[in-house]
């Protein structure tokens, strides 16, 4: 009995010992010192290596940011969900930025831009750029040869018919497409903004015109339609400040040239329950297009061909009686 | 339900063959004939379910420093018995599987379930995991044994196929026919149970 | 005097007139003499076989690239010149099916799986003949002498290697260069090899590095191997796939190195192998498997023989 | 001699890796990279060369004696365990450098079937202490072969427009084939003297 | 006659195609109604104009002023009135500021226009003034300014001046033309140069392709003490600087490094000409040689052509284009920039314009890289294009840096030879774009 | 110091559980797998000297004896063949080497100097071509083969008496086996004292 189940215990059980007792003594011995949240971090990073955050990989990310020199958002491919986790192990709050994406400032897509010349070479926005600033006569917009595509580790952006465009679904704002374009006209914004001016050109109107049916000839008609002083026009180009802007539509709506995109199938429309007004005119009030009437005291009613959706009286409702729909 | 889900991932969501690439050593060693892969595979499942069993059972009390030795430890106990009971019950077993019964150990695909399942789930759920993942790689090493020894020997389970006339591919049953048979049915398996794309 | 557009284009406007179509022809044209010299010892069915293998190697690169959805690209006639190298590394007696199959894994898996010309890592021919080799061994080495009445024989190289060919005799030296001996295709006429050789460096499609070393290692390693055996090494030289291999299947663009002293190693390495193999290893003939181990360090040799750029300060130890 | 035909047996004829398949895993994963792999490389070699000594004394000094050759598989696993977490311990303190080109490495290392590969065939075969250090060391090299080879080509393949459902491991599994066929070359190779 | 023929390791040797021009006499052109004069037309900052619309101006009065050490002024080619001062297209593909001159057709000379005296009389210090002054740039089409080259950093012994009369482009013979009409400007210019920097030792490099204008070059330099004249071998890019200097002097440039680390500082006849010129007449650089050819004109010609001069009225001069016109190149096949327009103006390093038909223009589509490694072989510089244009198409720049990118000289000999036609060329230009971007940003932070 | 029982204690413990868990099933298959390797032997034995009841290995004098003049280096076991008390034959296991190691032959001589069979067990010859040597159509064609002549291979033809014809493309091996058997004719003859 000994022979066949004792010995076999020392034995093994001698080794472990053994190397119980070298492994704590070694673990002691030559411990070095690796901040637990850095391996805790990694373990929720989505470990794909992408570097979109900027480090080389997501080791190196999880070691920045607990040095400190990466935010806790750093990672684009997790977004905000992560970025909370994260926050936990650090033990702060995650900044509660929306999330954002990336936009391609120009709508110069092959029917409306001209083309200068025929361009023979690699397909690529880098090289086309480098004579003469690619194929379209504007040379501020997009070259359309795609780099950004193929950049793109998220297949969200596409070559639309000569101009690119961002699959807002699936763009994580990463920025690789930002770096890589050599015209400089990606840029993040909030997903939240639906008004966007599709032009960077920064000649006069006429130049521009000659260059591009849709590009921006700084005619100022969407700065005096918008009501929240929210749009101005800088370098011969409209630009939105979007901390102002409340997706009204209005600008777009004016835009000679169709420059400025919005998406006029999203406006909304406010509604009053009655049931909720008190009739405190705080929403007419507030209104800059006049779509609200009523007497004070009285229910509230909105015009529905005037409303364009800015939503100010939603947000300033005291009694939580509008809705947006 | 959920014991299902357990047992049904290791056939084909995470098929440790073709989807996670795990214990290649043996898969590609030992599918030269559909005897050796069977052989194979049930040894590996029996190993897998013991180890997934004890270790989900002693996850509580193992320290992180001897975590993994704990865990080779147990793999290699449950390895030994099963060479021990091949040896005494199935010979001609022990002669062909030979150096890759030990090698059961290094499987990546326990130690893999171990740390990444066994020691974070309860007992059912592990032994359940441990035979959805060991009869996922077994039907694997069927299918790719298969391939290889119909087409490198011209047999299915050592009984002729064809004609005398057949003129067996050799290659299949020699090392880069398994490579080569391996890699193919990794991309097949991908496209076959791959969502397609619209 | 207006034109619409003009074309716009990033220099040089101008392209020489060599193109990879081209290539292909003269390696192509280069190979005539040695497929005469095969048809002429071992008769219409070494024809037969060449036919099939290109037509089985054209079909193969057809249909993988519909399948992959790629450009068709027949037309540059790398595919034609993979399909005479297989059949010129079989015996005239191999089935036809047998060289299909050849042609059909040396397309398919050698190439098209890795992206297609220029990015296979390995001889697609030398792959598609070891590749049968392995499989049908009794079939690929069942050489018969030249002629009518297709008696079997064994190869030169067999014959030094001793074994059980032990004890026949060498054919003559003449017979050895002509390609009076048995052997695969295209292999047994060095003449007609050095032919093709020739065209190949005279159009500039080759350069003499690798040949040169290849042949030039071999005949030096088997004179030391072969005990200062001054006609053993002509032998070895003459015998077996070696101009073959060194004119037609070492120069490989695509799996040789791209750098001078790169090719230059990879002759060596070759030959090196060559030796090797036929002196101690298990079969009597090591060029093929020489050539393709050498393909796999192919892209190491490229990566540490870069050549010194110009104007390079070279650092002081 | 018979030490010169084990290392070159282990190295070319019966090569680890492409005729054996033992280590493949970190053949295929740790093969993207040429710096990678020779790192890794290194790090087999030589705890391959370490455990095949230690695994010899272990199974001559005390499993033969003690008659209980059935827990050869137990003890050798956990000799080689015990072994690797304790290098790389040591020289992640010791060698900040060292570990870095080579420790990162070794905790894949332990379940490398190459390492345990090597220490029972030196038992099956009956090897001496020496001769086991040499099939040791020379399986290590073979495996450096393959896999600095391997990565010199998959650099190369990296940029190659591989087609899509052959990405990722199936093109590395038929660049293996490929380079196994090649590899059959040194079949046979002094097959007399084996 | 005894000349030593030398040469360079690599390069390619593409069809000459200069039989059209290259032997006839240069022709003067007709006198422009407008001259577009850019604010720049050398590497470095552009020039502030000096005059106003409304200005009148005569030949070779000064109508920019050179704001910084590597810039040279400009001057007006024509007596005229200033009629614009704005941005205009020139042949670098963008718009820069232009000063447009509508001529009086008097062609009245500026009273700034003197002699300078005789060579022997000037000093080092007055000869670089004079070429700094008559805004001298590098006329083989890289526009460097003279006057920079001419003042190398103490540290750097300068002990050479070469002349570079290769002319290795194919099609343009403005170079050969000069050399045979005017060799002893060329041998006065480098005789100044020579003189201004202070060295015992010139080369004149003529390919041997132009044995006519070695013999010419030879007669004008055979009584001069220290200046040898060498035939170079027809070989492309004999005239780059780098394979110039060593195949005269067998120094290699160190990478990054310029000539003048060498020892060495290379001119271009054409410059040499123009010294010669501002020294001689002090008539500043306003007027320059050029090859009009191609397929796509219908008489080729060399014309001393004035600069501001619209390639559409210069074209017309030769005849105009010939049927579908495809590409036009200012500058020679190999390393010219294309066009998009005519309303551009020639400028001080328009050495040609080549105008190509529709099916010399339309290149072959590239194919896949057979790895046949001609690129590497012909590489002037030993790099591998093949591996460095590899990684710069996939957007790993860091690689071709590592390849030595920055070092290529972008001559287009990989391209040329290039059998699956792969724009080796094009992509190496996008690395180094690149790389010069993220060391710029790296710099920055 | 807790450190150290508490890692150790736990390691120890599962170390120990599993050790007796083990020991005790070695101790109830240890028996079974034993006489699954005698019976595996003797079986061998049995299948090439069918005559005989029981086998009685060769006393080490008599062995040594056998191996003293160098001639039988293959041969590595000889046991005598035995039915009731009647000695009917010998059976000899030779190792010679083969194209990819060593291989085993079992080869059963009869009194009279004939092979009543022989039998190739475990080797490392190449799938399909060497390992055909294990079939019954290679083995039979030494049945009847007798001392008074060495065995040749021939590769192609039709084998006269003291010939055998080679496996199709395993050369190497056919010859290696023949050459083992050879030495076992030998070496039985010297035995047999004829």
């Amino acid at each position: 009995m000994f022979n066949s189940i004792g010995l076999p215990v020392i034995v093994l059980g001698g080794m472990a010992i053994f190397f119980g007792i070298v492994l704590t003594y070694a673990s002691k011995k030559f411990a070095v010192e690796v901040d637990p949240r850095i391996t805790d971090i990694r373990d929720i990073l989505p470990g794909a290596n992408c570097g979109g955050c900027g480090y080389a990989g997501c080791d190196a990310l999880a070691e920045a940011i607990v040095r400190g020199d990466a935010p806790i958002s750093g990672c684009p491919v997790g977004g905000a969900e992560l970025a909370e986790k994260i926050a936990k192990l650090m033990g702060v709050e995650a900044d509660s930025a929306e999330r954002q994406v990336a936009r391609v400032i120009c709508c110069g897509d092959s029917e409306n831009a001209m083309e200068k010349y025929e361009y023979y070479g690699i397909k690529d926005c880098k090289a086309a750029e480098m004579l003469a600033g690619g194929s379209k006569s504007c040379r501020y917009g997009c070259t359309g040869f795609g780099t950004c595509v193929r950049e793109c580790p998220f297949d969200a952006i596409h070559i639309v018919n000569g101009v690119a465009v961002v699959d807002e679904e699936k763009c994580t704002a990463c920025k690789k497409c930002i770096a890589v374009c050599p015209k400089g006209i990606i840029e993040l914004v909030p997903i939240s903004k639906k008004v966007r001016v599709l032009c960077r050109n920064q000649d006069k109107g006429k130049a521009t015109m000659q260059a591009c049916k849709v590009g921006c000839i700084a005619c100022q008609k969407c700065v005096k339609a918008c009501r929240f002083d929210a749009i101005k026009v800088e370098n011969n180009v409209a630009k939105i400040d979007y901390s102002k802007c409340v997706n009204c539509m209005m600008c777009a709506e004016v835009c000679p040239t169709k420059t400025i995109y919005a998406n006029f199938a999203e406006r909304k429309k406010a509604f009053i329950n009655d049931d909720k007004c008190i009739g405190c005119t705080i929403c007419s009030k507030n209104c800059n297009f006049g779509a609200i009437e009523g007497e004070l005291k009285g229910k509230h009613k909105v015009l529905e061909d005037k409303c364009v959706g800015c939503a100010q009286c939603f947000e300033k409702c005291p009694k939580d009686a509008i809705e947006m729909r | 339900m959920n014991l299902w889900k357990d047992f049904s991932n290791g056939l084909i969501k995470e098929n440790p063959t073709f989807r996670l690439v795990l214990g290649t050593c043996p898969t590609l060693a030992l599918t030269t004939a559909v005897f050796n892969g069977i052989g194979m595979g049930i040894a590996a499942t029996a190993v897998l379910i013991g180890s997934n069993l004890i270790i989900s059972l002693i996850k509580k009390i193992v320290p992180n420093e001897v975590r993994i030795p704990i865990y080779i430890v147990v793999i290699a106990t449950f390895t030994t018995i099963v060479q021990m009971l091949i040896q005494a019950f199935s010979p001609a077993l022990d002669k062909s599987l030979g150096i890759y019964i030990p090698l059961i150990v290094v499987n990546c695909i326990i130690i893999a379930r171990a740390e990444a399942f066994a020691a974070k789930n309860p007992v059912i759920n592990s032994v359940m995991d441990g035979l959805g993942m060991g009869l996922g790689f077994t039907a694997a090493l069927t299918i790719i044994s298969a391939v290889r020894e119909i087409l490198g020997a011209g047999t299915f389970l050592g009984m002729p196929l064809f004609g005398e006339s057949f003129e067996p591919v050799l290659m299949m049953i020699l090392p880069p026919g398994g490579f080569l048979v391996y890699g193919l049915s990794i991309a097949a398996f991908n496209k076959i149970t791959s969502p397609r794309k619209s | 005097m207006e034109n619409s557009r003009f074309l716009v284009s990033s220099s040089p406007h101008i392209r020489s007139g060599e193109t990879t179509q081209r290539i292909m022809l003269d390696v192509i044209i280069a190979l005539m003499p040695a497929l005469l010299a095969g048809v002429f010892y071992f008769g219409l069915n070494a024809l037969t076989l060449t036919v099939t293998a290109v037509i089985f190697a054209v079909a193969t690169e057809a249909v993988m690239q519909i399948i992959l959805k790629k450009p068709i690209t027949v037309n540059d006639l790398s595919a034609v010149v993979t399909g005479i190298l297989i059949a010129f590394n079989v015996p005239v007696t191999l089935p036809l099916w047998m060289v299909a199959i050849g042609s059909i894994f040396a397309i398919a898996i050698a190439k098209q799986c890795f992206g297609g010309l220029g990015f296979n890592f390995i001889n697609p021919a030398l792959a598609g003949r070891a590749m049968l080799l392995a499989s049908f061994p009794a079939k690929m080495t069942n050489w018969v002498a030249p002629g009518a009445d297709a008696v079997s024989t064994a190869t030169p190289l067999a014959i030094l290697k001793g074994g059980e060919a032990a004890g026949q005799a060498l054919p003559g030296l003449w017979d050895m260069f002509v390609g009076n001996i048995g052997g695969c295709i295209g292999e047994t006429s060095a003449l007609a090899l050095i032919i093709g050789g020739a065209y190949l460096l005279y159009r500039g499609v080759i350069n003499i590095r690798i040949p040169a070393t290849y042949i030039g290692t071999v005949a030096v390693l088997t004179f030391l191997f072969g005990g200062f055996d001054s006609s053993a090494m002509i032998y070895h030289v003459l015998a077996g796939g070696l101009f073959l291999g060194a004119i037609f299947m070492a120069t490989d663009y695509s799996t040789s190195p791209m750098t001078p002293k790169g090719q230059i190693i990879f002759g060596i390495g070759c030959g090196f192998l060559t030796s090797v193999i036929r002196f101690f290893g298990g079969y009597p003939e090591g060029v093929s498997y020489s050539i393709l181990l050498m393909n796999l360090a192919a892209p190491l040799i490229d990566k540490y023989t870069v050549p010194r750029k110009f104007g390079e300060v070279k650092k002081s130890a | 001699m018979k030490l010169g035909l084990i290392i070159v047996s282990a190295i070319f004829i019966n090569n680890f890796v492409l005729s054996q398949f033992l280590g493949i895993c970190p053949f295929l994963g740790v093969s993207k990279k040429i710096d990678t792999a020779v790192g890794m490389s290194v790090a087999v070699t030589f705890v391959m060369g370490l455990a095949s000594v230690i695994c010899w004394a272990v199974q001559i000094f005390i499993l033969d004696p003690m008659n209980i050759g059935y827990m050869q598989t137990i003890a050798f696993i956990l000799v080689i365990a015990g072994l690797v977490q304790f290098v790389e311990m040591v020289i992640k303190k010791t060698s900040p450098t060292l570990y870095q080109a080579l420790g990162i490495y070794l905790p894949l290392i332990t379940t490398n079937c190459a390492v345990l590969g090597v220490a029972i065939l030196n038992i099956d075969k009956s090897y001496n202490l020496i001769e086991s250090l040499i099939n040791g060391v020379g399986a290590g090299l073979g495996f450096s072969l393959a896999i600095i080879l391997f990565a010199g080509v998959r650099e190369r393949l990296e940029l190659a427009p591989i087609p899509k459902a052959l990405e990722g491991f199936p093109i590395a599994m038929i660049a293996a084939s490929l380079f196994s066929i090649a590899f059959l070359g040194f079949s046979g190779l002094f097959s007399g003297l084996l | 006659m005894n000349i030593r023929t030398l040469t360079f390791k690599g390069g390619t040797h593409p069809p000459d195609s200069k039989k059209a021009t290259e032997s006839l006499p240069i022709e003067r052109a007709n006198e422009p109604k407008v001259v577009v004069i850019p604010m720049q037309q050398h590497i470095g900052a552009p020039c502030e104009p000096i005059v106003q619309i409304g200005d009148e101006v005569k030949v070779g009065q000064k109508i920019g002023e050179a704001k910084g050490f590597v810039s040279v002024p400009v001057h007006s080619s024509v007596s005229g009135k200033v009629t614009a001062v704005e941005p205009r297209l020139y042949s670098g593909g963008m718009a820069v500021p232009c000063i447009v001159i509508e001529s009086d057709m008097q062609n009245i000379v500026s009273d700034q226009v003197v002699p300078k005296g005789d060579i022997s009389v000037l000093s080092a210090e007055d000869i670089k003034n004079i070429i700094k002054e008559a805004g001298i740039v590098g006329m083989g089409g890289a526009t460097f300014p003279t006057h920079v080259k001419l003042a190398p950093p103490p540290d750097k012994k300068v002990d050479t001046v070469i002349l570079n009369g290769a002319e290795c482009e194919p099609y343009l013979t403005s170079d050969h033309r000069l050399m045979l009409e005017y060799p002893e400007n060329v041998v006065f210019g480098l005789q100044a140069l020579m003189k201004a920097l202070g060295v015992k030792k010139g080369y004149i490099g003529i390919e041997t392709n132009k044995p006519d204008a070695i013999e010419k070059v030879f007669e004008a330099a055979k009584d001069v003490a220290d200046i040898e004249v060498v035939a170079l071998k027809t070989k492309y890019p004999q005239g780059a600087e780098k394979q110039l200097i060593y195949a005269c002097t067998g120094r290699e440039v160190p990478s990054g490094g310029l000539p003048a680390d060498a020892g060495v500082v290379v001119n271009n006849v054409g410059t040499a000409a123009a010294v010669a010129k501002a020294i001689k007449t002090g008539m500043p650089l306003i007027e320059r040689i050029v090859t009009v050819t191609g397929a796509g004109v219908n008489s080729p010609k060399n014309l001393l052509v004035k600069i501001g001069t619209s390639f559409r009225d210069i074209i017309e001069q030769c005849g105009g284009l010939k049927g579908k016109v495809g590409k036009v190149i200012a500058g020679g096949p190999m390393m010219g920039i294309t066009q998009f327009s005519l309303d551009i103006p020639a400028i001080k390093g328009t050495s040609g314009i080549l105008v190509l038909s529709e099916e010399e223009a339309r290149l072959p589509e590239p194919s896949n890289c057979i790895k046949c490694g001609k690129c590497v072989e012909t590489c002037p510089i030993n790099l591998m294009p093949v591996n460095i244009s590899m990684y710069s198409l996939a957007n790993r720049h860091d690689q071709a840096e590592a390849l030595n990118a920055m070092d290529c000289i972008e001559c287009g000999s990989c391209s040329y030879v290039c059998p699956a036609k792969r724009p080796l060329v094009d992509s190496i230009r996008v690395s180094k774009r690149e790389i010069l971007a993220r060391r710029k940003k790296a710099q920055s932070k | 110091m807790r450190d150290y029982i508490g890692l150790t204690g736990v390691l120890f413990l599962v170390c120990a559980v599993m050790a007796a868990s083990l020991g005790y099933t070695n101790a109830i298959t240890h028996d079974r797998i034993q006489e699954q390797i005698v019976r595996a032997n003797d079986e061998a034995r049995k299948e090439v000297l069918p005559d005989a009841d029981a086998f009685e290995i060769l006393d080490d004098n008599t062995f040594s004896k056998i191996k003293s003049n160098g001639k039988y280096y293959f041969i590595t076991e000889i046991y005598t063949a035995k039915a009731g008390e009647e000695v009917v034959g010998y059976a000899v296991k030779v190792v010679p080497k083969g194209y990819g190691g060593a291989i085993d032959v079992v080869v059963g001589i009869g009194t009279d100097g004939i092979i009543q069979g022989i039998k190739v067990g475990n080797n490392t010859e190449t799938p399909g071509l060497g390992k055909n040597s294990a079939t019954p159509k290679f083995q039979n064609q030494f049945k009847g083969k007798t001392w008074d002549n060495t065995i040749n291979v021939i590769k192609s033809g039709t084998p006269k008496d003291n010939e055998i014809a080679a496996l199709s493309g395993a050369t190497v091996t056919s010859r290696a086996v023949a050459e083992g058997v050879n030495q076992a004719l030998e070496a039985a003859r010297e035995l047999s004292g004829k």
